[in-house]
């Protein structure tokens, strides 16, 4: 699985660097289909990319280039004061406690949680939070179980709704074509009728 | 790509790392003043970062790579954005190198790695920041693209040089409504991404409240400096953006020392008449309860929406 | 024993009657105020551990009523039925009891470590009077059982001991999903140092300089709490002049801590320049202090059997810093931020509150009206004492019961003032006769403090029970983040409740 | 606008620097490298909130540490030196050496009040481990019960500004 990852983060990475590449087969791509041919929109020479539309240039190399010339001057700035003074390894700041333990690493749903929030008026996310007490005193917790719950917005409001009309034509043409010779004979002459009456 | 257009955009990248902590040295002297307090030296992150430089490096169990590179990239990337975007000569060599779009999405990839840095570490308070900062820049992003596209719409083309010189060319555009619009977008962009009240509080220091601070927690020595001079950076590059997009004049046409010279002092004003006053709004408001920050940022965005409209009807 | 202590009436009972009397009292209005255990020798050199005999002081007002409890249990076999069904802070007194006393719960609970930290040694019980030498500590990696919230995505923000501001050490364990808190456990007692046992031994005088140091902030609370104690317990009257004293001392350290308070709240919400004018306030109050009393935390001022005051305060600094304070609060409730985020924020329920046995501000904030100063008033100087009350429960009830307490406050040292005389005014502790025991009750800024002192026939400390506010409030504080608050509304939450961890840690 | 009245009418705040009028120790060498430059992570190890109270007082507007380059700071990572207050407890020591560690040097420990010198009131008491500087090297005491918010900044500026 990684591998298929790594194959195509590296596709992109060369992308990023050389679109200058891909240009010209989507230029002709382009013409083909929309049929509009008047000059190229993209004009490149290797390094730089410009739009021919309106004044609008990028060289995605000189910017890889640009940036890596800058982190390697930072690195040569940090390096030459680091004389003196060796790294040391640590463990991560636990405000002044030593167990660090897998719970206490942040989570995916987490990490999404509060965009989640934001759009939960689209998402309709469905929380439940269950907490057992002591019947003598609801102060004393006894478990308290979490449960999140998104219906995909997608499904629920476009491809469920699509499927369903598309599952009732369905059930309305198994009625019209039910395999009987009879009824398709009939169809074919009321359509001749049809056919006729509109050409005449 | 001339000579002289490099030189030009060294002098950026230098005049901006020179002035960067400064200004934020001045910002803090204002909210210090206004507080009734003497407050510390202008110089103070100057002499702050110094130290750091020549304190010992710690490197927490169970990072890796993006650690270390992390700063490196955060500080590159604001560097960078600082020699192509026009503060001094809209001559920079740079200019055809990036447009508007890469800027943004320069200054986007440092707030990625710094995201990712403070997941690295693997402990609760850079996952949180992490989370709060790309929730954040995830509802900001649109408001950027399309407040840029606005402005490419009304001066035809996105690079930062032809935007400058079409305003200078024609002044009025920059009092046109869909100037001013995009203009508000962008500074609330640029208070969001900058980590300035009323998203993220600069000065406080509570784990659970943080968004910058928590992705930072376990930097320190040259790291951390990197880290603070890069945030800096960014604060001004953003300011700078903002001031010589919608109000360019000042900016030198050629690649003359006097010009450029003239041109520094003039970008200089801008960008400290923009701190002061985010400075000083800074003391009079309260920080957003976390989840007021998308309706601020659906607010510019709307403001965004607003200019792309106007521009087309007033093309 | 005196006079004055039998108004504290003893009913002794068994471990079988302890629940039916306990809450026949609960329902007759009375308060569980304090328990306090004690380890007694063997009388008159008589073979054996000694005894182990736990005090419930139980106490309603106004008129003020104290009733004690006293249950006694062999010390080998001290099994104590449990309370922790019918009062909350009776179970959290409990597990105090078998941390410190080696005390066998029956029927709680939760009865796992509170006050001892894990990686204390087993079968150590350091209030014990044949405690012994402190075995080894086992490794630190021992946690606290936290509960576990189940659930896909959940994760643990584990905060402090040491925190990023300057916080006194408390741990916080946040079950989170995202932003959202699941639940919240505050491990405490981490700056427990044994000030209980400290006393001991000491003479009455001699405690004070403990007393004040219980936690730095409430250096009148406790210091008058444990003077009033000792009062009852050796039949002391202080004169009337140092009475007075008294009270205007615990306004004035009401007033510069509630005042702290506002703009840290301020503060927290990103409002920094109301906290730069608060601490510029404070720092006002602090040296008022300093000149009244030699002291800018106001120690000194409070001693058994009576008050001294170097110098007193002109009316007139009082209103000009009356007027100062409402100008602060004006420009922070004209601020929308401000205002939306204390509104709403970490509702504590009248309900909650009230199981809970919450004292002070906190109680106040969710509609329970409690004052010490009208239940267990220590001298007759409060007939035009106000206690406001709110119902709202939230962040902001909070900062507003401290707006209205300042403006009490301020309104009865004006009204003391006049009558109120510079210098020592003191009467001399009898020399003691025989053993005695008294209750100090005490409406400190943060809610009622209560000492109980034993003082043995050497006229020496034998027990002193010390219960900060705190010690109830405590508990509050998750209860009323578990509704829907989110992380980043921890800190603002915290500082509305501002507990002691000294006062509670003891 | 109520607030801008205030700022305007309350005007500076912050008063002179205190006199250093006491006999100057000896600094330890890392306070070389800390010139006009400390950044504080302060520690509670069991203290009675007094010195808190007059530490944060000593940052607040009439005292205002940070006009000679101090400051507070969130993470020991961001510190030069360490505030401890109080008589280390027994469960905070284990805090406190992991504080410790966790600082980049060159630091310094600041030992601040009577009772993080030598315990204090508190000697003795069964949940005490010691003093600070039986838990980790101590570089500076501050002494008073608390240390008046004069003190303070006069044993801080000895350090930025020597």
């Amino acid at each position: 699985m990684q591998a298929g990852l790594v194959a195509l983060s590296g596709v992109c990475v060369a992308l990023a660097l050389a679109p200058t590449v891909l240009a010209e087969p989507l230029e002709r791509a382009t013409t083909v289909v929309s049929g509009i041919a008047d000059g190229a929109p993209i004009t490149t020479d290797g390094v730089y990319l410009q739009l021919s539309g309106i004044q609008a240039g990028l060289s995605p190399l000189l910017l890889a280039t640009g940036l890596a010339v800058m982190m390697i001057a930072a690195l040569a700035v940090v390096r030459r004061s680091r004389v003196r003074r060796t790294t040391r390894g640590i463990p991560a700041w636990g405000c002044g406690r030593t167990v660090q333990t897998a719970r206490m690493e942040y989570t995916a749903t987490s990490f999404a949680e509060p965009l989640q929030r934001v759009f939960d008026d689209v998402l309709h996310p469905e929380i439940d939070v269950d907490v057992d007490h002591h019947t003598e005193s609801r102060h004393y917790v006894q478990a308290i179980r979490y449960r999140l719950h998104t219906r995909d917005a997608f499904e629920h409001r476009l491809y469920l709704p699509l499927l369903a009309v598309a599952r009732r034509w369905g059930d309305g043409a198994r009625r019209i074509q039910n395999g009987s010779i009879h009824r398709y004979l009939a169809y074919s002459l009321f359509t001749l009728i049809i056919v006729l009456l509109v050409s005449r | 790509m001339s000579v002289s257009g490099i030189a030009v955009a060294l002098l950026q990248v230098a005049l901006t790392i020179a002035v960067a902590p400064v200004l934020v040295g001045l910002m803090r002297k204002i909210r210090a003043r206004l507080e009734g307090r003497i407050g510390p030296p202008i110089s103070q992150p100057w002499r702050d970062l110094r130290k750091l430089l020549g304190k010992q490096r710690l490197v927490s169990a169970n990072t890796g790579w993006v650690f270390s590179l992390a700063p490196l990239v955060l500080i590159a990337s604001a560097a960078l954005v600082a020699a192509i975007v026009p503060f001094l000569s809209t001559r920079s060599a740079l200019d055809q190198v990036g447009d508007l779009f890469a800027v943004v999405y320069l200054l986007l990839l440092g707030t990625v790695f710094l995201s990712l840095a403070g997941l690295d570490a693997g402990t609760a308070f850079g996952g949180m920041g992490a989370s709060r900062a790309m929730t954040i820049t995830a509802i900001a992003e649109p408001t950027v693209l399309v407040a840029i596209f606005a402005l490419s719409v009304s001066s035809g083309s996105s690079n930062l040089g032809a935007i400058v010189s079409s305003t200078l060319a024609n002044p009025s555009t920059a009092a046109s409504p869909q100037s001013l619009l995009a203009f508000a977008a962008l500074a609330v962009v640029t208070i969001a991404e900058t980590g300035r009240l009323p998203v993220d509080n600069p000065s406080a220091h509570l784990e659970l409240t943080m968004i910058h601070e928590a992705m930072i927690l376990e930097y320190s020595g040259p790291d951390l400096a990197l880290l603070e001079l890069a945030a800096h950076l960014r604060l001004v590059v953003f300011l700078g953006l903002l001031a010589n997009l919608f109000v360019p004049w000042g900016i030198a046409t050629t690649v003359q020392p006097l010009h450029l010279l003239g041109a520094a002092a003039a970008v200089l004003v801008k960008i400290t008449v923009l701190a002061a006053i985010i400075a000083v709004v800074e003391v009079f408001i309260a920080k957003l309860r976390l989840f007021r920050v998308p309706e601020l940022l659906a607010a510019s965005f709307v403001l965004a929406f607003l200019a792309v409209t106007v521009s087309f009807f007033l093309a | 024993m005196t006079w004055f202590t039998s108004l504290d009436r003893v009913i002794e009972t068994t471990p079988a009657g302890l629940r039916d009397r306990f809450v026949e009292l609960l329902t007759n209005g009375h308060r569980l105020a304090l328990v306090a255990a004690h380890h007694d020798p063997p009388i008159d050199g008589a073979v054996g551990v000694g005894t182990i005999r736990v005090v419930y002081v139980m106490v309603a007002g106004p008129p003020d009523t104290r009733l004690e409890l006293h249950v006694r249990l062999p010390t080998d076999e001290a099994m104590l039925p449990s309370l922790a069904g019918v009062s909350f802070s009776a179970g959290r007194f409990e597990r105090e009891m078998q941390d410190l006393f080696g005390i066998r719960l029956v029927g709680h609970h939760q009865p796992g470590r509170l006050v001892l930290h894990q990686h204390w040694p087993d079968g150590w019980y350091p209030m014990r009077h044949d405690a012994g030498p402190q075995p080894d500590f086992r490794d630190e990696t021992q946690s606290y059982p936290f509960i576990t919230v189940e659930g896909p995505g959940v994760y643990e923000i584990p905060v402090g001991p040491v925190h990023a501001g300057i916080i006194e050490p408390g741990h916080f364990r946040f079950s989170v999903v995202g932003e959202t808190i699941l639940n919240v456990k505050a491990r405490l007692w981490f700056v427990h140092k044994g000030i209980e046992r400290l006393f001991q031994g000491r003479s009455p005088d001699g405690g004070v300089e403990l007393a004040e140091r219980i936690s730095g902030d409430t250096a009148v609370g406790h210091s008058l709490a444990y003077c009033l104690a000792i009062e009852r317990a050796t039949g002391t009257v202080p004169p009337p002049a140092a009475q007075l004293l008294r009270a205007m001392l615990l306004e004035l350290e009401r007033l510069y801590n509630h005042v702290t308070d506002l703009g840290a709240m301020g503060n927290d919400v990103g409002f920094g320049i109301a906290h730069a004018h608060t601490m510029r306030i404070r720092e006002r109050l602090l040296r008022l202090n300093n000149e009244i009393t030699g002291h800018r935390l106001l120690r000194g001022g409070v001693y058994p059997g009576g008050a001294r005051a170097t110098w007193l305060p002109q009316a007139s600094t009082l209103a000009a810093i009356h007027d100062d304070i409402h100008d602060v609060v004006e420009f922070m409730m004209a601020n929308a931020t401000v205002v939306d985020r204390f509104t709403g924020t970490a509702v504590l329920s009248t309900d909650d509150a009230a199981q809970i046995g919450t004292l002070g501000y906190v109680a106040r904030a969710s509609g329970i009206s409690t004052d010490a100063r009208r239940e267990h008033a220590f001298a007759d100087l409060y007939q035009n004492l106000t206690v406001p009350l709110l119902t709202g429960g939230d962040v902001m009830s909070r900062f507003e019961i401290r707006v209205a307490e300042i403006d009490a406050s301020i309104a009865l040292l004006t009204e003391f003032l006049p009558n109120a005389q510079m210098g020592e005014h003191r009467t001399p502790l009898d020399p003691v006769v025989g053993p005695g025991h008294g209750v100090g009750l005490v409406e400190g800024w943060r809610g009622t403090i209560a000492h109980r002192v034993e003082i043995g026939s050497d006229g020496r400390l034998t027990r002193v029970k010390i219960v900060d506010p705190s010690f109830f409030n405590w508990p509050a504080l998750p209860v009323a983040l578990a509704g829907d608050t989110i992380v980043p509304d921890f800190p603002l939450a915290n500082k509305s409740f501002n507990q002691s961890y000294a006062g509670n840690d003891l | 606008m109520r607030l801008p009245r205030k700022i305007i009418r309350t005007g500076r705040v912050t008063e002179p620097a205190p006199v250093d009028a006491g006999p100057r120790p000896a600094l330890p060498p890392a306070a070389d490298r800390l010139r006009g430059s400390l950044q504080i992570r302060q520690v509670d190890a069991g203290s009675c909130n007094g010195c808190e109270a007059e530490f944060a007082a000593a940052f607040g507007p009439v005292y205002d540490a940070e006009r000679f380059g101090v400051r507070l700071v969130a993470s020991p990572r961001h510190a030069d030196a360490l505030v401890v207050t109080g008589p280390v407890t027994k469960n905070m020591a284990g805090p406190l050496v992991n504080t410790f560690e966790a600082t980049p040097g060159p630091k310094l420990v600041i030992a601040l009040g009577d009772c993080a010198r030598d315990c204090g009131v508190f000697a003795g008491g069964y949940g005490v481990a010691g003093s600070v500087a039986d838990i980790v090297p101590v570089d500076i005491e501050i002494p008073g019960c608390p240390p008046t918010p004069e003190a303070i900044i006069v044993a801080l500026r000895r350090i930025v500004d020597p």
